[in-house]
């Protein structure tokens, strides 16, 4: 049944992506973005990572998508969509660059026997904390665990990181009066 | 000039910034609406108090005796300013209708074209007979434009009969059955 | 016979979550007849009386008391959203026009899997939560896919193509973004004191409601208690906060262009919206089926326990879904620019405040109490 | 689930080709943007992947750090957008090319 599930939801995951960027209309491009984080979140969910799942919808559907919506819907981009792709020479290049791309992946991780395909580890549901090598585990705790001992650093820095970006925002769409 | 006098405004305590205590009387208010009866009628089982004076539909009225009193002068046919009343004069066959006959006309026709009247009374006001009336009805409904016209029979129907004080036809035939005609 | 078994493990949720389905659109249908008549008594008429089933409303007293209070009055709107004719104008974007109400109705119906709408007390005496699937993260669930509800009224909005509706839908758009900054961080000191270290629940909802055995957390919490209730009135695009469709400067928002069954699913979406957030309020903040502050619960441990559980959680929602009503017929509309700076200036400042003075209150606690 | 780390990868990988193609063909800046964040999406299914296989929530923890500064960077990218816009009336890149003349 997982089986079915991951190959149902991987394959709505790589059409809608390849939708969205060959659709020259950019609120389907970005409706079927929407389906593609969606079905990325539900992978994640058959990888036992629910809180990331979570977030994913969250984060990317909920928050990013509905922004991208609204500057797409407002800029009002989608009037000259006849002149889509840039001169066919970029055309046939990044055609013939994907295919490359595309055969290489399917050869390096479907044919061949590269990385073994390990068993599922028995998930443990409180995780021991602090140090190096925190065990898998579903619950959210972890997270928190793990973020308040080993990437302390690493979340200080994001979260300084936000405060920039929100300043940043703020400076760039503010329009500047005539007498500044 | 007018004298004007500036109000100073208080400035708004904190509670009042915060909106939150005028949000609660006005829940208070609404819940004590919640808690009276309706206002509102069931209408169509329920009918509205009409006032005497109320001006409805124009409408023709018999007199006690159940004798039409329109004579028929035409005067609200002329006064009618959307042009509503239609008016055909006739005569009352004395042979035929003997208690009738000294009151000696009536109309033949009479319509009044509900689509063009404007409720505007001057027909009631203008009626030296007392005969027409803008009475309580107030709903007109029908489905084509002929049904609106209402006709005689119509007009006697919602009129129906009216006290009189004047008694003018009685005193008349009193008269000529006592001869004293003038 | 195989088959079967095999299968059987699925078929079991499914037949639950039909039946909630079943129970949830009922209760939609039942809170539009609610709103018309709390508001007609508010506004001193007598709303909807007149919709008579044949057979059930001639029985002599009970018939007319039952048509007198409208219960047959949704079988009447639904019949009637159902059968009226299908108009699509002809300017629109019909894929996106026809999607749209799904898109509203379905995220409404999505978080309902996570929301525990009762307790039992299983064979090894533990206490258990009534929910299609008791999950961890039931709070974070529910904030991620009532977060996709607003592709509904964006894309009815540009699939319109109309000037109306777009405005609607971008209002929208930009409202809900908003405030669900300020919803998450109202929640945030909620699930600090609901769980405590040491207890087996993170996000969920059913830990939250554990919590609050003795004491609800609308005392605990007043001020977590208001911002989520503003924020979720904005998140429900309710009076106050309606500028998705504020009739009286956008003639009917982003559903101008919409009519019959599309119309309607947009209105059930509404009041699916509705129960959601007043079922989302008594769970986290009126101590979902705990009896009453302070008392512990005096439901039984059997069948009857269960359900007077589910009946009292119930009887909470409905009152939650009445002040909704209530508040809706009591205040004007707020200005766009008021919406704006209400959730920014005021309720995410307040709302991060508040988790920073929850965040000192739990260290200091911690500090003393070990 | 029999599907392996493999299989995962395979997706990780087709989706980040994916976005490459779509940042090399396409000339609406929005959607150029929109197929970063495919390639970004590719990323962090392959670290979730990796992280799953491996039993340990490092790589999980990565994921929640590239989705949170991916939410700060869509932000700040958006803004640009719109202020390049604001300027010049289009977010079409093949008109944005004034320091090539």
């Amino acid at each position: 049944m997982t089986d079915i599930l991951f190959y149902v939801f991987a394959a709505i995951t790589l059409i809608s992506g390849l939708l969205m960027v060959v659709s020259p209309n950019a609120v389907n491009g970005a409706i079927c973005m929407i389906i593609c984080f969606v079905t990325t979140a539900a992978l994640f969910v058959l990888l036992e990572a629910y809180f990331l799942a979570v977030i994913q919808v969250l984060v990317y559907a909920g928050a990013v998508m509905v922004l991208f919506l609204f500057i797409i819907m407002l800029l009002d981009v989608n009037k000259d969509t006849s002149d889509l792709l840039k001169d066919k020479m970029t055309l046939g290049a990044s055609i013939t660059g994907f295919t490359l791309l595309v055969i290489l992946t399917v050869s390096v991780f479907a044919g061949g026997q590269h990385l073994p395909e390990t068993a599922l580890l028995p998930v443990m549901e409180n995780p021991s904390g602090e140090g190096v090598g925190i065990p898998f585990t579903t619950s959210a705790k972890s997270f928190g665990y793990s973020l308040f001992t080993k990437y302390m650093l690493p979340f200080q820095v994001t979260g300084f990181l936000l405060l920039a970006a929100m300043i940043g925002v703020i400076v760039v769409s503010k329009k500047h009066s005539e007498n500044s | 000039m007018a004298k004007t006098k500036v109000l100073e405004r208080k400035p708004l305590t904190f509670a009042e910034k915060t909106f939150l205590p005028q949000i609660v009387s006005g829940l208070k208010t609404t819940f004590g609406t919640m808690m009276q009866k309706g206002v509102t009628l069931q209408y169509p089982e329920e009918r509205p108090n009409i006032p005497d004076n109320y001006r409805g539909v124009p409408t023709l009225v018999k007199d006690p005796n159940g004798r039409e009193k329109c004579v028929s002068c035409q005067l609200c046919e002329f006064v009618c300013p959307p042009k509503a009343i239609r008016i055909t004069p006739g005569e009352i066959d004395a042979e035929a209708e003997p208690e009738r006959a000294h009151v000696e006309k009536a109309p033949q026709e009479f319509d009044i074209n509900m689509l063009r009247c404007i409720y505007c009374g001057l027909c009631q006001e203008v009626c030296p007979e007392e005969a027409i009336f803008l009475q309580d009805v107030f709903s007109l409904s029908g489905y084509s434009r002929e049904e609106m016209i209402n006709n005689k029979e119509k007009l006697y129907e919602l009129g129906g009969t009216l006290p009189d004080q004047h008694g003018k036809w009685d005193k008349k035939k009193a008269a000529e059955q006592s001869g004293k005609t003038h | 016979m195989e088959l079967l078994d095999a299968f059987l493990p699925y078929l079991l949720p499914i037949v639950y979550a039909v039946a909630m389905i079943s129970v949830f659109m009922g209760l939609c249908s039942y809170s539009v007849l609610a709103e018309r008549k709390v508001s007609s008594w508010i506004q001193g008429r007598v709303g909807p009386n007149r919709t008579r089933l044949p057979l059930l409303g001639h029985i002599p007293i009970l018939g007319n008391l039952l048509t007198g209070l409208g219960i047959f009055q949704p079988a009447a709107d639904g019949l009637k959203f159902l059968f009226k004719e299908e108009i699509v104008p002809g300017h629109v974007n019909k894929f996106y026009y026809m999607l749209a109400p799904v898109v509203t109705l379905a995220p409404a119906l999505t978080t309902m899997v996570v929301l525990p709408f009762g307790r039992y007390v299983d064979a090894d005496g533990i206490t258990q939560p009534l929910v299609l699937a008791n999950v961890d993260l039931g709070m974070l669930i529910i904030l991620g896919i009532s977060s996709l509800g607003v592709y509904g009224i964006v894309l009815a909005g540009w699939a319109s193509n109309s000037k109306y509706p777009f405005l609607g839908g971008i209002r929208a758009s930009a409202q809900m973004i908003s405030y669900e900054l300020a919803m998450g961080l109202a929640l945030l000191p909620v699930f600090m004191w609901a769980a405590f270290p040491g207890s087996d629940y993170g996000m969920s909802l059913f830990g939250a409601v554990q919590s609050q055995q003795t004491l609800w957390l609308f005392i605990w919490q007043p001020l977590s208690a208001l911002i989520f209730l503003v924020a979720l009135f904005a998140e429900t695009n309710r009076l106050p906060f309606d500028m998705a469709e504020s009739e009286t400067d956008l003639v009917g928002g982003f559903h101008t262009e919409y009519g019959c069954f599309k119309f309607g699913l947009f209105f059930v979406a509404e009041y699916a919206h509705v129960i959601m957030g007043s079922a989302l309020f008594v769970l986290l903040f009126l101590g979902g089926w705990n009896f009453l502050p302070g008392l512990a619960d005096p439901w039984g441990n059997g069948l009857i326990g269960t359900l007077l559980s589910v009946g009292w959680f119930i009887a909470k929602v409905f009152a939650m879904i009445f002040f909704f009503i209530w508040m809706r017929w009591t205040l004007p509309r707020f200005r766009y620019d008021q919406v704006m700076s209400l959730g920014w200036k005021i309720l995410l400042p307040l709302a991060v405040g508040n988790l920073v003075f929850n965040t000192i209150i739990i260290a200091l606690y911690d500090t003393f109490t070990r | 689930m029999t599907v392996g780390l493999n299989a995962f990868i395979l997706v990780a990988g087709l989706l980040f080709a994916i976005g490459m193609f779509g940042v090399i063909l396409r000339k609406n800046t929005l959607v150029i943007y929109m197929s970063l964040e495919l390639m970004l999406n590719g990323v962090i299914l392959a670290l979730v992947a990796f992280s799953r296989y491996n039993g340990t929530m490092d790589g999980n923890l990565f994921v929640f750090f590239i989705i949170t500064v991916a939410a700060a960077e869509v932000a700040l990218g958006l803004a640009i957008i719109v202020a390049l816009f604001r300027l010049r009336q289009s977010v079409m890149v093949d008109q944005l090319t004034s320091l090539s003349r």
